[in-house]
C-alpha cells in the first residue's frame, strides 16, 4: 500500500508535468487524479450517443420530495434547474438566475431570472414558479420538504416581476446562492398549483416537467430511467442523445458493468475494487474533492465527554492516514476542521493538527485521570474503566472505519464497544433520541464554508449532533453568515477553523475524495465531483 | 397326465450383507396339466419366493435363482433371457397376488390395465383389447363390466379388485396360474367367492393352478395335491386326501392339529408346536424342523433329511417309518403339548 | 342346562344401546365431505362373570370398536356400559383411570402394542408405576413372576421387544394385561397375526390363565374355529350391529341368522369328513357410511323380502338364550339351504 | 370445484389474517421509522411533519385496524417511499419475479425429474452416487456465493453473459439478449429447489419401484421400458407435484438473494428496499401478495394433483 | 414330554430379526456420513479450542498490514483491515456454529412442543397451532427473516431467535405427523388403558419415538441455519462486525473478490463444507433410521 501511494504521487507529478509541457493528454487511463480530461480532449464534441449511470433504487422526480434521495438527485439535477448551480470554480454559478444582488442589511436578495426558459411541456418559466416552489413547498412546515432546513432563515419569496424575485430573510445568510445550487431545483407552478405535491405521482413518478437539458423519455420501475435531449434547452443544447440510469442496487454489479462497458460513469463508493478497475484499459479513474468531511463524535450531553482533551487524545490515538490508505485506498485528506479543500478560498491547514501519536494520547488521557492502574490494558478513572459505546450505522465504509477506530482506541486503553446497526435504527438512536456515546458519520454540505447548522449551539437539537456549544465559535459562525465579501469571510472562517481544530466539536477525520470512474471515451466532463458534473451534462459527449 | 411344470432342486437367494440368504433351498416338485397344487407354509417358509422364482421375478427384487431348473412345458425357464421370459410371463404363466389394492396400479383404469396385459402378448387394437377386457370382467363375475373398465382400482372393493386381478391373469389364457395367497386379505365370505371363482375357471379354462396359502383349510378345499413347506424346504408332498387322512411328516401333523376344528371338542387344550419359526439367517443345522420336533434325534440335529418317495408321496424326515407306525397305533400321543 | 347356569350368573359388564359414530372426512383431502360411519350401531349385550364371550364378524363390522368402547378407550357416542353396577361412561377422567386396573386389553399386533423403547420389564412394571404400586424392587419381582406365568424366561426382563418372536411378544402383552389383576379382559384378535403353529400356544395360554384367575374375557376374532374353541357364548356382528348371540354350540350347530349360517358354511376346514353344504354369499359388505335401509344384511341375504327392506329387525330371543335380529330366523335344525328352498317353493 | 376453491380461499383468509398480524406488529413495534422521516439532516419539525402526514402518530392497533379495513376493500395503501399505490409498486415488480420463478420451476422440474429418474434407475451405481453427492453439494453451497462465482466467471472473465439486469423490454426486447440475462439467475435460483426435486424424484421412484403393482406389471410380461416409464414414472411424479407446492415458499426465499445478486428487479429486491426504508405499507403489501401467491400456487398444485391422481376424488 | 416351563426357558431357536441392525451399526456402514461425522467433530474441536491457542485476536489489526499473503505468522494472510484471517476464521466459525446450534435447538424446541401438542391433544389446540404453523409456512421464511432482522436489529441473540422462529415449522410438521402416527399405536392405547395420564403418555411413550426424527431434523436444521445466517449476512443483515462470522466475512470479502479472492473463498468453502457435512450426516442418520424414508 505504501509503495502504491508513492507510485501514485510520482505518476501525479509526471502527469502534471507532461500537461504543463505539452498541454496535451496522451489518453493514458489509470491514475490521472487531477488531469482535466474534459477541456483537453483531443476531439471535437460530436452529437449523439448515450451514457449509462447506475442508481441504486427507483427515483422520485421531485427534488423536494422527502423520498428523493441520492438516486433521485442525480436525475433531478439533470431534468430540473435551480436558480444557481455549482460553478466549475467551486462558487455558485448562474443557472435559472442570471445574476443576483444583496441588500445592505443582508436580508433581501434579488434574483434576476432568465427570460428564455421554457418548461419541457412548453410553458414559459417565470418568477411565479420560483415563488411557488419556495413559498408553497419549501416553507410549508406540514410538508417537511427535503433540505427545507437550509432555508430556515427564509421568510418568503416575493415576485417583483415576471423575471425578478426577492428572497426575504429573517437574518443574513451569506451562503444563500450556494444553498440554492444544492438540490434546490425549481418545479413548475402550473402543474403543482392546488395539488398535494407529494401525492402527485403523475409528476413525481411518471412525467416530470423540468427545464433541464434532458427530459424524461422512459421510466421502468426497478429497471431504468431514460432521459432524452431537450432540444429547447435554454443553454447550449446537449450533445448526448440520451442518458440512461440503470437501477442496480449492488455495488459489485456497478463495478462489473463498468468493466463490461455497460455503465459509463459514476462515483465509486466502494474503493476496494479499485485495483481491478485500474487494470482495465478503457477506464479513467479520477479523485475529486467534495464538500464533505468524516467525523467521529462524543455526545457532549454526557458530562464526561465534554473535556476537549478526551477528543484530542482520541484523535492522537487514531492513525487517520492508515485508515485513508486502507479503507479509502488513499482517496482522502486528513481533516483538521470542517471546511474541505474544495472550498479552496477558505480551506487552511494552518490550525492545530493531531498527529498519530498514541503516547500523546495516553498522556492526555492521564491528564484527565484515565490511567491503566490494574494492568488490564484499559484505562480507568476512580477504578472505573473508560468504556464507550460506539454506535455506527451500516452504510458504505463506515463499518470498516469504525472497526479500525475501535482498534486504535483500544490500543490506548479505551474500551470501545462497537455496535453496528442498520441506518434507520442508527438515525433513530443517535439523531432522534440522541441516545449514544460515540458515533461516526460524515456531512456533505453545500459549497459554502457556513457550518452553522452543524456546530452552532442553536442547532443542538438539529444537526449539531454532538451538542457542542462554544460561544466563540457561535460568534464566528454568525459573523461568517452575515459577512458579504469573500475576503471578509476568509478571515472569519480561518479563525473559526482554528477554534474548531482546538475545541473539536467533531473529531475531524478526513475529507474524502470522490473516486470518479468512467469510460475513457466519455468526454466533456468538467473537473468536478460526479454529482456536480451532472449540472453540465449538456457538455458531455462521446469521443468517436 | 403331462407335467406342465417341473421344479428341480430350486435354490433362490436374496442378497444380504454377507452374501445370499437362501429363502428357498433345494425345492423340487411338479404340477400336472389341469391340476391344482397348493403350497402350504407359515411365514418364512419360502412359498412365495418359490412362485416368484418360477416367474423369474425375484431378479427384480434383489434376489437370484442360485441353482436348479424350472421346466415349464419342457423348457427350462432358468436359461431364458429377459425378453424370452417376458413373453412367457403373463401369457403362458400368470400370477395373482395377495393384496389386490396394492397389486393394481392406482393411476390407471381397470380397462387400461387389463387391455394392456392383452396387448403385451397379442396383436390387436386397443379397442379390441378393451372389448376383450370387458368379456373377461364378466367372466370373473363382475357386474356392469363396461362401467368397471373406466374405474380406477381404488373405486372397487377388495373382492372386486381381486376379480380384476384374476381377469388380468386370464387375459391370455395361461396354462398355469400362480395364485399367491389370493384370499388372505379378504373376508371369509369374499374368500369363499374368490375360491369358488378359481375353481370354476380352472375347470372352464383347463389350466393348472398353483395356489399358495398358509391356511391349510383353503388348501384342502382347493387342491389335488399339497406341498408342505417349512423354512425354505419341502417337508411333504402328497395327494390332498392322503395328507389329511394321514400326514407322513411330524410338521404336517402338528400343523393340522394345532388348528381348532369346527367340530372338535371345545375348550380343550390344543396341540401345538413348541418354539417358533426360525429366521432364514439363523437356520438350525440338520433338519430345519428338528428344534421343534418331538421326534428329533441326534441325526435330525446334524443331518438334513432328503425328500424321499414313500407310499406315493414324498417326505423329508429321517423317522418317517417310526412316525407312521406311531401315528397308527396311537393318535396324538406324539404331538407336543404346550401348557 | 348350561344356559340355565349362565342365567343365574352375575352379569359383570352390561352394554346397553352402545353407539359409536365416526365422522370421516372423505379421503384425498381435496373435497372434504363429512360422512358419518356408524361403526357400532346400537349394540346391547351382557357379559357374565367368568365367561368367555366370543365376538365374530368380518372386517369393518365394528367388533374391535365395540371392544374399545366398552373399555372407554374410545369415547362412545351414546349408550351405557355398566360395570359393577356403575355406568362407566359417566365417569370423569380421574375415576376412569382408577378403574383401569380392573379392565384390560390384549391386542392383535404384538409388534405395535409394546413400546419399542421400553424393555419388556419396563413395559410390564410401567403398569404398577402408573398406579403407584409397590417399590421398584417389588415391581421387578412381580414383573418377573408375571413373565414366568406367561411362560417367558424372567431373565429376559431387560430385553427389548424386537428381540422376541411374535408369539413371545404376545405373551408379554398378556402379562401386561394381567399385571393389575383385572377382572375383565378384552382380547382383540390376539392370535390373528400369529402363525398357525404359534397360534395354538397362545390360545392354550389364554384358556389356562382364564381358568386360573377366574377372568372374564371378551374374545374378539374373525377366525370362527378359534372363537368356537375358546368361547362360552358367541356374538355375531354385521355392519355395526349384533345380529346373533347365544351359547357357542347353539350358534355353531344351529345358527338362527342367515348370515351366521352362511358364514359358517364358508369356513374352509381341513376336516374333509365334515364338509358342509357351501353357501357363498353374493356381493360384499356395504360401506358402513351408507348402510342399507331396514336390515343391514338384506342386500346379501338369500331370504330377504320387502319387509327386510322396510323394518329394522330387533334383537330378540328366539330360543332360550338365543338372540337373533332377523325377521326370518332359521328354526332349530333348519339349514339355510332348506330355508332358501322353502322360500323358493313358497314363492312359486 | 368452485365450492372447493371458495372453501380453500376462505381458509386462506384466516391464514392471511394471521400472517398480516404477525408482520404488522413485528414491523411497527420495532425502532426506527420511514426513511423520509429518518434523513440525517432533517430537523425535528420536518420529521414530525412527515410522521403526521403518514399517520404514524396513531397507536399501532388503530393503524392495524385501518390498514385491515382498507386492505379488505382491496386498498393496500400508499408506499411511504414513493407515494405511489402499494399495489402499483408491487405489480411493477411482480412480473419479473414470476418470470424468474416460472422459468426456474420449469427448468428445475424438467432437469430434476430426469436426473432423479436416472439416479433411481441406476440405483447403487456410479451415476447414482454421483447424482446423490452432487445434489447434497447443491443443497449445501450458498447460492449467493455460487452466484458471485458465476458472475466472476461468465461476466467478468469470459464476458459471455451480462452480470445483471433483466435486459431490455418492450420494443427493444430481443430474445437472445433476454435469454442471456435470465440464464444465470435461473440456474442459481434452481440450486435452491433442483436438488430437492432430484432427491424427491429419486426416492419417490424407488418407492414406486418397490410397490406391489410394479411386480404385477412385470408379471403381466411388460417390457422393462413400459414398467419404468409408463407405470412407475407416472406414479412417482404424483408426489413430486406436491413437493413443488411445498418448495414454492423456498423458491421465493431464494429469489430474494438471486434477485439481489443479479440485479433482477423483482419482488425480492423490493422487500429489501421496503424493509430497509421502513416502508410499512409496502412491507405489508408484499407480505400479503407473496402469501397470496404461495396460497394460490398451493391451490393450483392441489388442483393439478387432483387431476393427476385418480385416488383423489375428481372435483365435481 | 416336556413341561411347559422348560419349553419356554429352552433357548428359542431365534429371536425374530426385527431390524436389529440398529441406528449406529447402520450409520457406521454409511461411509460418507461417518466421514462427515468425524469431520464435524474435528472441526468443532478446532473451532472451539483453536481461539484459545491462536495468538491473534480476530479484531486486532496486525502490524503486517492489510491484504497480506500467506505466511507462517498468518496462515491465511490478513484481511482488508490487516486482521489475521486465521484468527477470524476460528472465531467466525465459533460464532457461526454457535448460531447454527442455538438456532437449531431453539427451533427444535418450538417445533417439538407445537408439533407434539397439536398432534397429541388435537381439537382446538391442534387447530390453533397448526393454523399458525401453516401461516408461518406460507411466508417465505427469507422474507420473514429479512423483515424481522431489519426492524429488530442484528444482535447475535436476535439473529438466533429470528432464524429459529422462521424455521421451526418444518420440525413442527414432522413432529406433528409422527405424533399422530405414534398416537395410534396400540402401546400408546395400552398405556391409556392402564390409566396413564396424558402428559406421561406424551413424554414417556410418544416423544421418545419421535426423537430420532427430531435428531435428523436437528442436523438438517443446523445446516439450514448456517446457510440462512450466511445468506442474511450476505445481505448485510446478519451478525454485525466487529463480531466475525463466516457469513459476514464472506459479505465483506465480496468487495475483494477481484483483488483478494482468498478472503471470499475461505469462508465460502468453510460454510459449504460444514453445511455439506451436516447434510450428509443428516442423510446418513435418516437412512439409518429408515431406509425407505422418502420425505424431503
Amino acid at each position: 500500500m505504501k509503495t502504491k501511494r508513492w507510485l501514485f504521487l510520482i505518476m501525479l507529478v509526471v502527469t502534471i508535468g507532461m500537461i504543463a509541457a505539452c498541454g496535451s493528454n496522451d489518453g493514458d487511463g489509470g491514475e490521472q487524479a487531477e488531469q482535466p480530461s474534459g477541456e483537453t480532449g483531443t476531439s471535437e464534441p460530436t452529437q449523439g450517443g448515450s451514457v449509462s449511470i447506475p442508481i441504486v433504487a427507483d427515483p422520485t422526480f421531485n427534488p423536494w420530495h422527502p423520498s428523493a434521495y441520492a438516486e433521485s438527485n442525480v436525475i433531478n439535477r439533470v431534468i430540473f434547474d435551480g436558480l444557481t448551480k455549482f460553478g466549475k470554480d467551486g462558487l455558485p454559478a448562474p443557472n435559472l438566475a442570471e445574476n443576483w444582488e444583496i441588500s445592505d442589511d443582508g436580508l433581501v436578495w434579488t434574483f434576476n431570472l432568465r427570460d428564455d426558459v421554457n418548461w419541457h411541456d412548453g410553458e414559459p418559466f417565470t418568477a411565479e414558479d420560483v415563488a411557488f416552489t419556495f413559498n408553497e413547498i419549501v416553507l410549508d412546515p406540514d410538508l417537511g420538504a427535503n433540505n427545507a432546513s437550509h432555508f430556515s432563515q427564509l421568510d418568503r419569496v416575493e415576485v417583483i416581476d415576471d423575471y425578478t424575485v426577492d428572497f426575504h430573510l429573517a437574518s443574513p445568510v451569506a451562503a444563500l446562492p450556494a444553498y440554492l445550487s444544492f438540490n434546490t431545483e425549481i418545479i413548475p407552478e402550473h402543474i403543482f398549483a392546488g395539488e398535494d405535491p407529494w401525492d402527485l405521482t403523475s409528476f413525481n413518478k411518471e412525467n416530470p416537467v423540468g427545464t433541464g437539458p434532458f427530459k424524461l423519455k422512459e421510466y421502468v420501475s426497478g429497471q431504468r430511467v431514460v432521459l432524452e435531449r431537450n432540444d429547447d434547452y435554454f443553454d447550449q443544447v446537449a450533445y448526448l442523445d440520451e442518458i440512461e440510469y440503470k437501477v442496480l442496487a449492488d455495488a459489485n454489479t456497478h463495478v462489473a458493468q463498468l468493466l463490461s462497458g455497460e455503465l459509463d460513469i459514476f462515483a465509486l463508493d466502494d474503493t476496494s475494487a479499485i485495483e481491478r478497475i485500474e487494470n482495465a484499459d478503457d477506464i479513467t479513474i479520477v479523485g475529486r474533492e467534495t464538500p464533505r468531511f468524516f467525523w467521529l463524535i462524543l455526545n457532549h450531553n454526557h458530562e464526561e465527554f465534554q473535556d476537549k482533551r478526551l477528543s484530542q487524545a482520541m484523535l492522537h490515538a487514531i492513525d487517520r492516514q492508515a485508515i485513508i490508505d486502507t479503507v479509502l485506498q488513499g482517496y482522502g485528506t486528513i481533516a483538521d476542521a470542517g471546511i474541505a479543500p474544495i472550498l479552496s478560498e477558505y480551506y487552511t491547514t494552518d490550525v492545530k493538527r493531531y498527529d498519530f501519536d498514541q503516547d500523546k494520547a495516553r498522556e492526555l488521557l492521564a491528564e484527565l485521570g484515565y490511567e491503566d492502574s490494574n494492568g488490564d490494558g484499559f484505562v480507568e478513572k476512580d477504578g472505573e474503566r473508560l468504556t464507550i459505546t460506539f454506535d455506527v450505522g451500516i452504510q458504505g465504509d463506515l463499518e470498516s472505519i469504525a472497526q479500525m477506530i475501535q482498534q486504535y482506541l483500544i490500543q490506548v486503553g479505551i474500551d470501545v464497544q462497537l455496535e453496528t446497526m442498520d441506518w434507520n435504527s442508527m438515525i433513530d438512536k443517535v439523531v432522534i433520541q440522541r441516545d449514544y456515546e460515540m458515533t461516526l458519520n460524515w456531512w456533505r454540505y453545500p459549497a459554502d464554508p457556513d457550518l452553522t447548522a452543524y456546530m452552532h449551539s442553536n442547532s443542538a437539537d438539529g444537526n449539531n449532533i454532538p451538542a457542542f456549544s462554544n460561544e466563540e465559535l457561535d460568534k464566528l459562525l454568525e459573523a461568517g453568515a452575515q459577512a458579504n465579501s469573500v475576503e471578509e469571510r476568509q478571515q472569519i472562517y480561518l479563525e473559526a477553523q482554528q477554534v474548531m481544530a482546538e475545541e473539536l466539536p467533531y473529531m475531524f477525520l478526513w475529507y474524502p475524495q470522490e473516486v470518479q470512474v468512467r469510460q475513457s471515451s466519455l468526454q466533456g466532463i468538467p473537473d468536478l465531483a460526479f454529482g456536480d458534473a451532472l449540472y453540465y451534462t449538456n457538455e458531455w459527449y462521446i469521443e468517436q | 397326465m403331462a407335467k406342465i411344470l417341473e421344479v428341480k432342486n430350486l435354490v433362490t437367494g436374496y442378497r444380504g450383507k454377507d452374501g445370499f440368504i437362501k429363502a428357498v433351498d433345494g425345492v423340487s416338485f411338479d404340477i400336472e396339466k389341469g391340476e391344482t397344487v397348493c403350497i402350504v407354509g407359515e411365514s418364512g417358509s419360502g412359498k412365495s419366493v418359490t412362485s416368484m422364482s418360477i416367474m423369474r421375478l425375484v431378479e427384480y427384487e434383489n434376489g437370484q435363482i442360485l441353482d436348479g431348473e424350472i421346466i415349464f412345458n419342457g423348457e427350462d425357464l432358468t436359461t431364458k433371457n429377459a425378453e424370452q421370459m417376458r413373453k412367457i410371463r403373463g401369457s403362458k404363466v400368470s400370477m395373482i397376488f395377495q393384496e389386490p389394492l396394492t397389486a393394481l396400479n392406482p393411476v390407471f383404469t381397470v380397462g387400461k390395465q387389463i387391455s394392456e396385459s392383452i396387448l403385451f402378448h397379442q396383436k390387436m387394437t386397443k379397442q379390441e383389447a378393451l372389448i376383450k377386457a370387458e368379456e373377461l370382467l364378466s367372466l370373473v363375475g363382475l357386474s356392469e363390466p363396461k362401467t368397471r373398465l373406466k374405474q380406477y382400482p381404488h373405486e372397487l372393493s377388495g373382492g372386486m379388485r381381486q376379480r380384476v386381478m384374476i381377469a388380468m391373469a386370464l387375459a391370455t389364457n395361461p396354462e398355469l396360474l400362480i395364485a399367491d395367497e389370493p384370499t388372505t386379505a379378504l373376508d371369509v365370505t369374499i374368500e369363499a367367492q374368490i375360491l369358488e371363482l378359481l375353481r370354476k375357471l380352472r375347470e372352464q379354462n383347463d389350466m393348472s393352478i398353483m395356489l399358495i396359502t398358509h391356511d391349510i383349510g383353503v388348501a384342502v378345499e382347493m387342491s389335488h395335491r399339497i406341498i408342505i413347506m417349512y423354512a425354505g424346504k419341502v417337508m411333504e408332498i402328497s395327494e390332498t386326501s392322503d395328507i389329511i387322512r394321514k400326514p407322513y411328516h411330524p410338521y404336517t401333523k402338528a400343523l393340522l392339529e394345532s388348528v381348532p376344528t369346527m367340530d372338535g371338542e371345545r375348550g380343550t387344550e390344543l396341540k401345538s408346536i413348541k418354539g417358533s419359526i426360525p429366521s432364514l439367517n439363523q437356520l438350525p443345522k440338520g433338519c430345519r424342523f428338528a428344534p421343534r420336533c418331538p421326534l428329533a434325534t441326534e441325526q435330525c440335529h446334524s443331518q438334513e433329511p432328503p425328500l424321499v418317495a414313500k407310499d406315493n408321496r414324498q417326505v423329508a424326515c429321517w423317522h418317517v417309518d417310526k412316525f407312521i407306525n406311531q401315528a397308527d397305533t396311537e393318535q396324538g400321543r406324539e404331538g407336543d403339548y404346550v401348557e | 342346562m348350561l344356559s340355565e347356569d349362565k342365567r343365574q350368573q352375575e352379569p359383570l359388564v352390561e352394554v346397553k344401546h352402545l353407539k359409536k359414530y365416526f365422522e370421516v372426512k372423505e379421503s384425498g383431502g381435496v373435497k372434504r365431505k363429512k360422512k358419518v360411519i356408524k361403526a357400532v350401531n346400537d349394540v346391547s349385550l351382557t357379559i357374565y362373570q367368568g365367561e368367555t364371550l366370543g365376538l365374530v364378524g368380518e372386517s369393518g363390522c365394528g367388533k374391535s370398536t365395540l371392544g374399545r368402547n366398552i373399555l372407554r378407550l374410545q369415547e362412545p357416542t351414546d349408550g351405557e356400559v355398566i360395570f359393577h353396577d356403575q355406568d362407566i361412561l359417566t365417569y370423569n377422567k380421574k375415576q376412569l383411570r382408577q378403574i383401569r386396573n380392573k379392565m384390560q386389553i390384549i391386542y392383535q399386533d404384538p409388534f405395535g402394542s409394546l413400546n419399542p423403547r421400553f424393555t419388556i420389564g419396563q413395559s410390564i412394571s410401567e403398569m404398577f408405576k402408573i398406579h403407584g404400586l409397590y417399590t421398584p424392587k417389588e415391581r421387578e419381582e412381580r414383573t418377573k413372576e408375571l413373565l414366568e406365568l406367561v411362560g417367558l424366561d424372567p431373565n429376559r426382563y431387560h430385553s427389548y421387544p424386537h428381540e422376541f418372536s411374535g408369539g413371545q411378544r404376545q405373551r408379554v402383552g398378556i402379562a401386561r394385561a394381567l399385571a393389575l389383576n383385572p377382572e375383565f379382559i378384552v382380547a382383540d384378535e390376539p392370535v390373528s397375526a400369529l402363525d398357525v403353529s404359534v397360534q395354538s400356544q397362545i390360545i392354550n395360554l389364554l384358556m389356562k390363565l382364564k381358568k386360573d384367575f377366574g377372568l372374564t374375557l371378551l374374545f374378539i376374532a374373525h377366525g370362527l374355529n378359534v372363537v368356537r374353541h375358546i368361547s362360552d357364548r358367541v356374538g355375531v356382528m354385521y355392519l355395526g350391529k349384533l345380529v346373533e348371540i347365544s351359547e357357542t354350540d347353539n350358534i355353531f350347530d344351529s345358527p338362527a341368522h342367515p348370515y351366521t349360517a352362511a358364514l359358517l358354511s364358508t369356513v374352509p376346514d381341513p376336516n374333509p369328513e365334515k364338509r358342509r353344504e357351501r353357501i357363498v354369499l353374493e356381493g360384499e359388505v356395504p360401506s358402513p357410511a351408507s348402510p342399507p335401509s331396514g336390515c343391514s344384511f338384506r342386500t346379501r341375504c338369500p331370504l330377504a323380502t320387502e319387509r327386510c327392506k322396510q323394518v329394522v329387525p330387533e334383537l330378540q330371543e328366539v330360543r332360550s338364550g338365543h338372540f337373533v335380529s332377523c325377521h326370518y330366523p332359521l328354526a332349530k335344525g333348519q339349514t339355510l339351504l332348506d330355508a332358501i328352498k322353502e322360500k323358493q317353493t313358497s314363492k312359486v | 370445484m368452485l365450492r372447493f376453491i371458495l372453501n380453500r380461499l376462505g381458509q386462506s383468509v384466516v391464514l392471511m389474517l394471521i400472517v398480516t398480524m404477525i408482520t404488522f406488529f413485528l414491523i411497527n413495534l420495532a425502532p426506527g421509522g420511514p426513511t423520509g422521516a429518518m434523513r440525517m439532516e432533517a430537523s425535528p419539525e420536518e420529521r414530525q411533519a412527515i410522521i403526521e402526514r403518514l399517520g404514524l402518530d396513531q397507536p399501532v392497533i388503530v393503524r392495524y385496524g385501518q390498514w385491515l379495513g382498507d386492505a379488505l376493500q382491496g386498498d393496500l395503501g400508499t408506499s411511504f417511499n414513493s407515494s405511489e399505490p402499494v399495489i402499483k409498486r408491487i405489480f411493477d415488480r411482480l412480473p419479473y419475479t414470476i418470470e424468474l420463478t416460472v422459468f426456474t420451476v420449469i427448468f428445475s422440474v424438467t432437469i430434476g425429474i430426469i436426473i432423479g429418474v436416472i439416479s433411481a434407475i441406476k440405483r447403487g451405481r456410479a451415476q447414482d452416487h454421483f447424482i446423490n453427492f452432487s445434489s447434497v453439494i447443491g443443497l449445501s453451497v450458498p447460492s449467493f456465493w455460487l452466484g458471485l462465482m458465476f458472475i466472476l466467471l461468465f461476466s467478468v472473465e469470459l464476458k459471455w453473459l451480462p452480470a445483471s439486469g433483466v435486459g431490455p423490454r418492450g420494443e427493444a426486447f430481443d430474445l437472445v439478449t433476454y435469454l442471456k440475462h435470465i440464464i444465470m439467475p435461473v440456474i442459481i435460483l434452481s440450486m435452491t429447489i433442483l436438488p430437492n426435486i432430484v432427491r424427491f424424484t429419486r426416492s419417490s421412484m424407488l418407492e414406486v419401484i418397490s410397490q406391489n403393482y410394479i411386480r404385477t406389471i412385470r408379471a403381466k410380461g411388460a417390457k422393462e421400458f413400459i414398467v419404468l416409464y409408463i407405470h412407475a414414472l407416472r406414479n412417482a411424479l404424483i408426489p413430486v407435484i406436491t413437493v413443488i407446492g411445498v418448495l414454492i415458499p423456498r423458491l421465493l426465499s431464494g429469489a430474494v438473494i438471486t434477485e439481489t445478486i443479479f440485479g433482477w428487479t423483482g419482488i425480492g429486491s423490493l422487500i429489501i428496499e421496503a424493509a430497509n426504508s421502513r416502508d410499512y405499507p409496502l412491507v405489508m403489501g408484499i407480505t400479503v401478495v407473496i402469501t397470496l401467491v404461495v396460497v394460490l400456487s398451493n391451490l393450483v398444485v392441489d388442483l393439478v394433483y387432483s387431476k393427476v391422481d385418480p385416488r383423489v376424488k375428481n372435483l365435481a | 414330554m416336556e413341561t411347559p416351563a422348560n419349553i419356554e426357558t429352552a433357548p428359542e431357536v431365534e429371536p425374530v430379526q426385527q431390524r436389529k441392525v440398529t441406528f449406529w451399526t447402520s450409520l457406521h456402514r454409511n461411509k460418507i456420513a461417518m466421514l462427515a461425522f468425524w469431520f464435524l467433530i474435528v472441526l468443532h474441536v478446532i473451532v472451539f479450542i483453536g481461539p484459545l491457542v491462536w495468538s491473534y485476536t480476530p479484531t486486532e489489526m496486525t502490524t503486517t498490514g492489510p491484504l497480506a499473503n500467506w505466511s507462517w505468522a498468518h496462515p491465511f494472510g490478513t484481511d482488508d483491515l490487516g486482521r489475521d484471517v486465521f484468527a477470524r476464521m476460528l472465531h467466525g466459525g465459533r460464532i457461526t456454529l454457535l448460531v447454527g446450534l442455538a438456532a437449531m435447538l431453539f427451533s427444535l424446541l418450538i417445533g417439538t412442543i407445537i408439533g407434539a401438542c397439536a398432534g397429541f391433544f388435537g381439537k382446538v389446540v391442534e387447530s390453533i397451532l397448526m393454523r399458525v404453523t401453516e401461516a408461518m409456512m406460507a411466508i417465505p421464511n427469507f422474507f420473514f427473516v429479512l423483515v424481522a432482522l431489519t426492524v429488530l436489529g442484528t444482535s447475535p441473540m436476535m439473529v438466533i431467535i429470528v432464524i429459529a422462529c422462521s424455521g421451526w415449522m418444518e420440525v413442527a410438521r414432522v413432529v406433528y405427523g409422527e405424533t399422530l402416527k405414534w398416537k395410534e399405536y396400540e402401546f400408546v392405547e395400552a398405556a391409556n388403558a392402564a390409566g396413564a395420564k396424558p402428559l406421561r403418555i406424551l413424554i414417556k411413550y410418544i416423544i421418545p419415538q419421535v426423537l430420532p426424527s427430531i435428531i435428523v431434523s436437528g442436523t438438517l436444521m443446523i445446516a439450514w441455519a448456517i446457510l440462512t445466517e450466511s445468506a442474511i449476512s450476505y445481505l448485510g443483515l446478519g451478525i454485525q462486525p466487529p463480531t466475525p462470522t463466516w457469513g459476514n466475512m464472506l459479505q465483506n470479502a465480496q468487495q475483494y473478490l477481484w483483488t483478494a479472492p482468498v478472503l471470499g473463498i475461505l469462508p465460502g468453502a468453510a460454510i459449504t463444507l460444514i453445511v455439506l457435512a451436516y447434510n450428509f450426516l443428516g442423510d446418513g442418520l435418516r437412512d439409518a433410521l429408515d431406509p425407505k424414508f422418502v420425505k424431503k
